[in-house]
């Protein structure tokens, strides 16, 4: 499902022979996301008892795709991947980006608001909208980065001013109103299929690879861990804190703008009051549930996917059982408490017991390790 | 085998040069409070100016009454602030506790014990959230995030209909207008129960963090947690605390709140937590922790109340503009805030 | 300092009349026209400074904080649009003693004491949700199978029009589900999205409460190979433009009109109230009903929401 | 001397950490009224052994008995109600608060209206008098004074409560002999008192001036217990190290090789390098092959000078040839790309990266001046690893276990060939052996000297007087923040030279 995030440990090309299909589901179980794998499998089994066609995919007579809950999933999990890719790199440099949500505003506003008064229906302007609203996340992205670490501000706070003043942003672009447009090129960004997948998930899963890539095989992820664990340290092992503070905040902006597109592409209207909103906590509780610590540090973007696809099938999982949605903040809480209780040190020191009661095994110290927000 | 380096007997080290720095220090360390008065001053000025009938009992009584749950909430998070962490639920826990606390008088239970449940159920909500934080290692952005979830999500599965007070109910008597000056007209010095319940707090709170070890505790963790630990203070105790203080002064938040609107309502209270962190901050509490005051976040609190005020006032901003304004609001505090703490490391 | 009197702010300058506009802000197409609708009305060519203070989030406490501030500033009237029926006495009551008249504007109070406010000007959610639910127990004379697509769960508004739809519509029918998609476009085609295959597109008709969700909801059931107004047909409420344009193109069913043209209106009743003349304390604005595409085409050129 | 019964005494302690056996049925005693030493190498397991004791480490096996009953506690507050004060070997303070609410922290007097600041602040000065810091301003903000200082605050918190037992792991590593002296008389008198005290140093000139009795671990193994005057200090360190003191004794000095460099231009050439508030312009240049030795007082200054010829601050004056080239170094990766590297005395919070595993500490240097676009294979980060892992004597030598999970000392020796990996020209070494042991600060003397002998220029921080004089070729002497003077390492240069050299300067200003 994710193929396209290569395992931190493990490298694709490392491992060969009909031992390492094994060595890979070991190094999953030891993985801090396993339960979220859990929790997704317990989620489709439940559906699965309600309907037990549920995972059935078929191909609609009229339009012709692919239709299915599953694919319903794939595709609402597409913004959340995103926006939680972007906030596992800045959570790896000990930060946090809530203005995702109002990014994913503005970068709506922008093309609706351009392709609207444009008016044309082609590619072209359809391109054009979204290089406008992209550059724009990305000029909201340098503010951020800026801020952060030039200034020096913190970033909870640095990234709460720009979700207020990008959400008024956001309304001062379109005067305040919902504003639609009609361009069959952008529409099919989230609505249209290749090879009867849905593009917007397809072009999901591509943007993971890249990043994915890109900081795996690269030296960047480790530079950027070096500065999420210590920021002093990694300074004076020679690495450039500012650069790679701002290319991570503007990486986390863009994204954010993808996903606005993708949001307001499957209506074609945005939303200045709705688009958006929240989006923040559902990526942070993506990646936490993924593993990433919000102290910053070691990362996982095979986590944060997982996460991602966790929090759509749950938002889906609710409206397909019919429960009033205003009840879902009580299940995502839920899950979210029972992961995080399973990945502390404490139930696994506990787990550890029981099983050493078997086999000897090293009991855990207990450990405290400095927590900061 | 080893030398080490004699230090000149009489060469005392700088001591007179040091004891005059301690002494700037701590203006330093207050400054980012003074600027927050200097500013709210300043406002007041420039509204009296601009505006008029700024500085006038009714509109000083009002920022204080209709502000009373904000300071109550802000007083709470600087607790949990101050030691590093962070307290997303309260806006949610008001919600639950103020559902509960009508939904169970109206059904007749005893005004009294009402009240204190409230106040126990957001007590409540700060165990879970600090048994989270310091139990379980769960990051308090996290831990309360899921609180505010779960308060939220129990408060539309009890109700999604606003639940009335009865007008005759006594928890309505916390909203009781006093009038202490009789002026012309509406323009009286008013004050309520709640408002000098928030001043008690206040009180209570200064006295707490200034005057007893567990403020000291609160400040040493914030400045380093490990140190705490190991200098023997009681962390564990003192951090799910903290998340108590903030949680019991949330549920106090929604007995202010209930009492004076007499309705409860799964809604009320969304985003009151950034309302109340920008109170904190702009009051010149560090997020980080270990620095800041409580009486900084009171006007950090009556800051936030009197820009409101302002932008009706003015009666022209467009409303896209005031999340704007907000959020430069807070971003002059801050870099403000900066600017003295990197002062304050030259010297 | 604190002494002044009321006339010292607003009208001592001779005509200007001084309103505080109490309103909810931006929110979606309808209460962009109305609150629009409203500040042009009382412009200053009229003879009015109109004061707009927006809520933050819909937060009713900002609301409250606004309120407040303009009875201390000593504005000659104000209009109120309350996000919440709700928890309005004690500061009627502060108005009445200052002697300002309040108008209330779209949303009402509850309790309902007439006492403490000069005129309530507004649609009639009840009868405009009744409204459609007689038009679907006309279209489908032996019942469907329907879901209600509503706002945020706990509004007045919300209530209202749930009110007014269950208390007209026939037994017959079965509710499948009410779920929330909170006033939003995207929100709502997801929620349908899944509501179809839960239900394996056995659904005849949605009642959306707002045109936002409406249009969402169309977006669904085109997206699972359906067709809008045949196979699935979409009640709304509202009746923007871009709802009209759907009704005209066929996707949507049935637009009911929550007019929130009535600045004149109220303009009329301010005017009443502050030359001491008694107001009906309950005004309500026309509103009407679009049932077919050639209803929508005609009403669609003039048009001003 | 000693009472029949010991107040502390621990039976078959063993604690296992992930993959590392710290204490295998290591025995200790502590009875009143003795200065009791805890020696080993680095990584041998003392401070687990203290942390154990306290009950930050929970023991897997073994028991605890103090004051005549079995005991486990929960940690540092615990241990302090049961009378055991603890000083850990990292200086565990709040930087935000003043001394004396350090000093107090958890002990202030209250009265009727809670804390009584001004009695708290007298007991926090007369707790700071104690150890000879009457003249420290207890509102003084701690963040304001130096590592030194911060080091006797700490272990003026103990003075503080009535303790039965004091417990001091490595109090003296970044003290002088002055403030060594007014400590040692501090112990001494509270050991009349009849009071247990653990200590734990690496100077044995200090281990023999205080302590009555010694307990020796070897790699988490219990090798004995000695009363101080019976063991002379080669069998202490054959006890420690496992092996003979051949090696150690074998290390030579640099002495002889003075003249070499005389006329060749220098590698580094600085001409008024400074940095206000920090350093006072200060010409150095270092030759190719050549160890300059930075002395100093505490707070002189030799770390600033560090961090200017690095680039870890930007100086704000001066002019830097390097290999004959106008250069400007004004940030670390600007310093790394002129092949100079820097150790920095300050390990925990500008050395290791705690979370990522040594191979990630030790290439990450050589990987920043690559750029993040042209990461080293995998081959070439185990070839790294194992040519320095070996070389250093890393223990244990598994490159993939994180870094913060070894010993302070062998945290040393990656930090340092996290540097040596880079290939630098110019290595500053700023108290590369502060906090390590005999034997591995034999090995990282002899490092440096080879490397010296390879054409490195070295510049070398110590506190260690002899050490200076023992390793480089030229002494700068730093006072006050200015230089004031350069002596040429030769026959008669003693440390003594050195300090009179700071002391008449001292006088004549
Ligand atoms: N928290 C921990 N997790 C895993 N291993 C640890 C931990 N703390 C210490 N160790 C290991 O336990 C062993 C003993 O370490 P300890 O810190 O007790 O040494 P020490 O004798 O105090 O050395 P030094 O003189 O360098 O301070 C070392 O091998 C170290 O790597
Ligand atoms: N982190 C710090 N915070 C505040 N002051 C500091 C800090 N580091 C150093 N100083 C101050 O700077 C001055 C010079 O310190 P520096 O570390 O350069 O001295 P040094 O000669 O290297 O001594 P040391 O042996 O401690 O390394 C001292 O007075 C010290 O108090
Ligand atoms: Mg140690
Ligand atoms: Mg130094």
């Amino acid at each position: 499902m994710s193929a396209a995030s290569p395992a931190p440990a493990s490298g694709p090309g490392s491992a060969s022979g009909p031992s390492s299909a094994r060595r890979i589901v070991g190094a999953v179980i030891h993985q801090p996301y396993i339960w979220a794998i859990v929790a997704l499998l317990l989620l489709l089994i439940i559906n699965l008892v309600k309907d037990p066609s549920y995972l059935g995919v078929s191909v609609n007579a009229t339009t012709g795709n692919l239709s299915g809950n599953v694919i319903d999933i794939l595709r609402a999990s597409a913004p959340i991947m995103m926006i939680a890719i972007g906030m596992t790199l800045v959570i790896a440099t000990r930060g946090i980006d809530l203005s995702v949500g109002s990014v994913m505003a503005v970068s709506g506003a922008v093309s609706m608001e351009f392709m609207n008064n444009s008016g044309g229906g082609d590619a072209g302007t359809a391109i054009m909208a979204a290089a406008l609203a992209l550059g724009i996340s990305a000029v909201l992205g340098t503010v951020n980065g800026v801020l952060v670490s030039v200034v020096g501000l913190q970033p909870f706070i640095t990234t709460l001013i720009t979700m207020l003043a990008g959400r008024g942003l956001a309304k001062v672009i379109t005067s305040g109103q919902n504003t639609s447009a009609t361009n069959e090129p952008f529409r099919w960004l989230a609505n249209g299929t290749v090879f009867g997948f849905p593009v917007i998930f397809v072009i999901g899963a591509v943007i993971v690879a890249i990043v994915a890539i890109l900081v795996r095989r690269t030296a960047l992820g480790l530079m950027i861990e070096s500065i999420g664990i210590n920021p002093r340290a990694a300074r004076m092992a020679g690495i450039r804190p500012i650069g790679i503070l701002i290319s991570v905040y503007i990486v986390s902006a863009v994204l954010a703008g993808i996903a606005g597109i993708f949001s307001t592409a499957s209506v074609m209207t945005v939303e200045v009051a709705k688009t958006g909103l929240n989006a923040e906590m559902d990526a942070i509780l993506a990646v936490v549930i993924g593993g990433t610590s919000l102290a910053g540090g070691k990362f996982s973007l095979t986590g944060s996917v997982i996460g991602a696809l966790l929090i759509a099938t749950l938002d889906k999982t609710i409206v397909f059982l019919s429960i009033p949605s205003s009840a879902t903040p009580a299940f995502k809480a839920i899950v979210i408490v029972v992961i995080c209780l399973l990945q502390s040190q404490r139930v696994r020191a506990l787990f550890a017991r029981r099983r050493s009661r078997t086999t000897p095994s090293a009991p855990v110290p207990t450990r405290k390790e400095t927590v900061s927000a | 085998m080893s030398t080490l380096i004699d230090r000149p007997t009489q060469g005392a080290p700088v001591t007179p040069k040091r004891s005059l720095r301690s002494r700037l220090t701590p203006n330093l360390e207050t400054l980012p409070t003074l600027a927050a008065v200097v500013i709210f001053i300043g406002m007041v000025i420039y509204g009296e100016i601009a505006y008029g009938r700024i500085v006038q009992f009714s509109t000083i009584s009002n920022l204080l009454i209709n502000n009373s749950y904000l300071i109550i909430l802000a007083v709470g998070l600087t607790f949990v602030i101050l030691t590093g962490g962070v307290d997303l639920s309260v806006g949610a826990v008001i919600a639950i506790s103020s559902l509960v606390g009508v939904m169970l008088a109206n059904a007749g239970w005893n005004p009294g014990v009402v009240m204190v449940l409230m106040i126990l159920i957001g007590s409540a909500f700060g165990i879970a959230s600090g048994v989270l934080v310091q139990y379980f290692n769960v990051q308090p952005f996290i831990a309360t995030l899921a609180m505010m979830f779960l308060a939220r999500g129990l408060a539309s599965m009890l109700s999604t209909t606003p639940e009335r007070l009865d007008d005759d109910s006594p928890i309505r008597a916390l909203s009781t207008e006093w009038k202490v000056v009789d002026g012309p007209k509406i323009n009286d010095l008013i004050t309520t129960p709640n408002v000098l319940i928030a001043a008690l707090v206040v009180i209570v709170a200064f006295f707490v963090l200034h005057r007893t070890r567990l403020g000291r505790t609160v400040y040493a963790i914030g400045g380093s947690e490990q140190s705490a630990l190991l200098m023997g203070l009681p962390v564990v105790r003192t951090k799910l605390l903290v998340y108590v203080i903030s949680g019991t002064l949330a549920g106090l938040a929604a007995v202010v709140y209930t009492s004076k609107l007499g309705i409860a309502q799964n809604i009320t209270g969304v985003g009151w937590e950034l309302d109340a962190i920008a109170a904190v901050i702009i009051g010149g509490t560090l997020l980080t922790g270990g620095a800041g005051f409580v009486l900084g976040s009171v006007i950090g609190a009556l800051v936030l109340g009197l820009m409101n005020v302002l932008i009706t006032r003015d009666g022209s901003i467009p409303p896209e503009a005031t999340t704007i304004i907000t959020g430069g609001i807070l971003l002059v505090f801050v870099l403000l805030q900066r600017l003295v703490v990197s002062r304050k490391r030259k010297t | 300092s604190g002494g002044s009197d009321a006339e010292g702010g607003g009208s001592a300058e001779g005509d200007v009349t001084t309103i505080g506009f109490v309103a909810v802000g931006p929110e979606g197409g309808w209460r962009t026209a109305n609150e629009k609708n409203i500040q042009d009305s009382f412009s200053k060519e009229n003879g009015f400074d109109l004061k707009y203070a927006p809520a933050t989030n819909g937060d009713q406490n900002s609301q409250i904080t606004a309120f407040t501030s303009f009875i201390d500033e000593g504005v000659d009237a104000i209009l109120l649009s309350a996000t919440e029926a709700t928890g309005w006495e004690s500061v009627l009551e502060r108005a009445k003693e200052a002697e300002i008249p309040v108008v209330l504007l779209d949303r009402g109070i509850e309790p309902n004491d007439t006492e403490l406010y000069t005129s309530r000007i507004a649609p009639d959610n009840v009868g405009i949700s009744a409204s459609a639910a007689e038009w679907a127990n006309e279209q489908f004379p032996e019942g469907a199978n329907y879901v209600v697509l509503e706002g945020p769960p706990g509004l007045s508004v919300v209530n209202d029009r749930n009110k007014g739809w269950d208390e007209t519509i026939d037994p017959n029918f079965t509710k499948l589900e009410s779920q929330s998609a909170n006033w939003s476009t995207e929100e709502a085609k997801s929620v349908f999205e899944t509501i179809l295959k839960a239900n394996n597109n056995n659904v005849q008709l949605v009642f959306a409460q707002n045109d936002e969700m409406g249009l969402g909801a169309a977006l669904a059931v085109e997206e699972a190979g359906l067709k809008p107004g045949t196979d699935v047909k979409i009640i709304t409420i509202d009746g923007t433009k871009a709802a009209l344009e759907a009704l005209a193109a066929g996707r949507l069913s049935f637009v009911a009109e929550y007019n929130p043209l009535f600045g004149d209106t109220a303009i009329e009743v301010v005017d009443a109230a502050l030359a001491g003349e008694t107001v009906e304390s309950e005004i309500v604005v026309p509103s009407v009903t679009f049932d077919s595409p050639e209803a929508a085409t005609e009403a669609l050129p003039d048009r001003a929401f | 001397m000693a009472p029949t019964e010991p107040i502390v005494e621990m039976e078959d302690i063993s604690i296992e950490f992930p993959g590392v056996k710290a204490l295998q049925n290591v025995r200790f005693r502590l009875f009143p009224g003795e200065v009791h030493t805890l020696m080993g190498e680095n990584g041998a397991g003392k401070s687990t052994l203290i942390k154990a004791l306290t009950g930050v480490y929970k023991i897997d096996s073994g028991t605890i008995t103090v004051a005549g009953g079995p005991r486990s506690f929960s940690g540092t507050a615990d241990a302090q109600n049961a009378g055991i004060s603890t000083v850990y070997q990292e200086v565990n303070l709040c930087d935000n608060l003043t001394v004396g609410e350090n000093v107090m922290l958890g002990h202030e007097i209250r009265g009727p209206f809670g804390i009584n600041w001004k009695k708290t602040h007298e007991a926090a000065h007369e707790a700071l008098v104690s150890l000879g810091l009457g003249d420290l301003d207890p509102q003084q903000p701690l963040s304001s004074i130096s590592l030194a200082l911060q080091q006797l605050v700490a272990i003026s918190r103990a003075m503080v409560t009535n303790s039965k037992v004091l417990i001091l792991d490595e109090p003296t590593s970044s003290l002088d002999a002055n403030e060594v002296e007014g400590l040692f008389q501090v112990m001494r008198r509270l050991r009349d008192q009849g009071v247990a005290i653990l200590f734990v140093s690496h100077f044995l000139d200090q281990v023999y001036a205080i302590s009555d009795r010694l307990t020796v671990l070897r790699n988490g193994e219990f090798v004995g217990e000695y009363m101080t005057p019976e063991l002379n200090r080669t069998e202490l360190i054959s006890k420690m190290i496992g092996k003979d003191y051949g090696t150690l004794a074998a290390l030579g000095s640099n002495r002889g090789r003075v003249a070499a460099t005389e006329g060749t231009p220098a590698f580094y050439k600085a001409t008024d390098l400074g940095r206000k508030g920090s350093i006072e312009p200060v010409d150095i240049e270092v030759h190719a092959g050549e160890v300059v030795g930075l002395a100093g007082l505490l707070g002189s200054g030799r770390t600033e000078l560090g961090r200017l010829i690095y680039g870890a601050d930007r100086p704000d004056s001066g002019e830097v040839t390097i290999d004959g080239v106008t250069s400007e170094v004004h940030s670390p990766i600007a310093g790394l790309s002129k092949k100079i590297a820097f150790s920095t005395e300050n390990r925990r919070d500008e050395g290791i990266i705690g979370d990522l595993t040594v191979r990630e500490n030790l290439i990450l240097a050589v990987q920043a001046r690559r750029g993040w676009a042209r990461p080293l294979s995998r081959r070439e980060q185990n070839e790294l690893c194992e040519k320095y892992l070996l070389e250093l004597n890393v223990r244990p030598s598994d490159p993939e276990r994180p870094i913060k999970n070894l010993s302070g000392g062998n945290q040393q020796k990656v930090l340092l060939g996290r540097w040596l990996a880079t290939k630098p020209e110019l290595i500053v070494l700023d108290e590369p052996t502060r906090g390590i042991d005999v034997g591995a600060k034999a090995e990282i003397q002899e490092a440096i000297a080879a490397l010296a002998e390879d054409g490195m220029s070295v510049v070398f921080i110590s506190s260690e007087l002899e050490e200076v004089v023992r390793l480089s070729e030229r002494i700068v002497v730093l006072k006050d923040h200015r230089k004031i003077g350069e002596i040429v390492n030769g026959p008669d240069v003693t440390a003594d030279t050195i300090v009179d050299l700071i002391a008449t300067e001292g006088s004549a200003s």
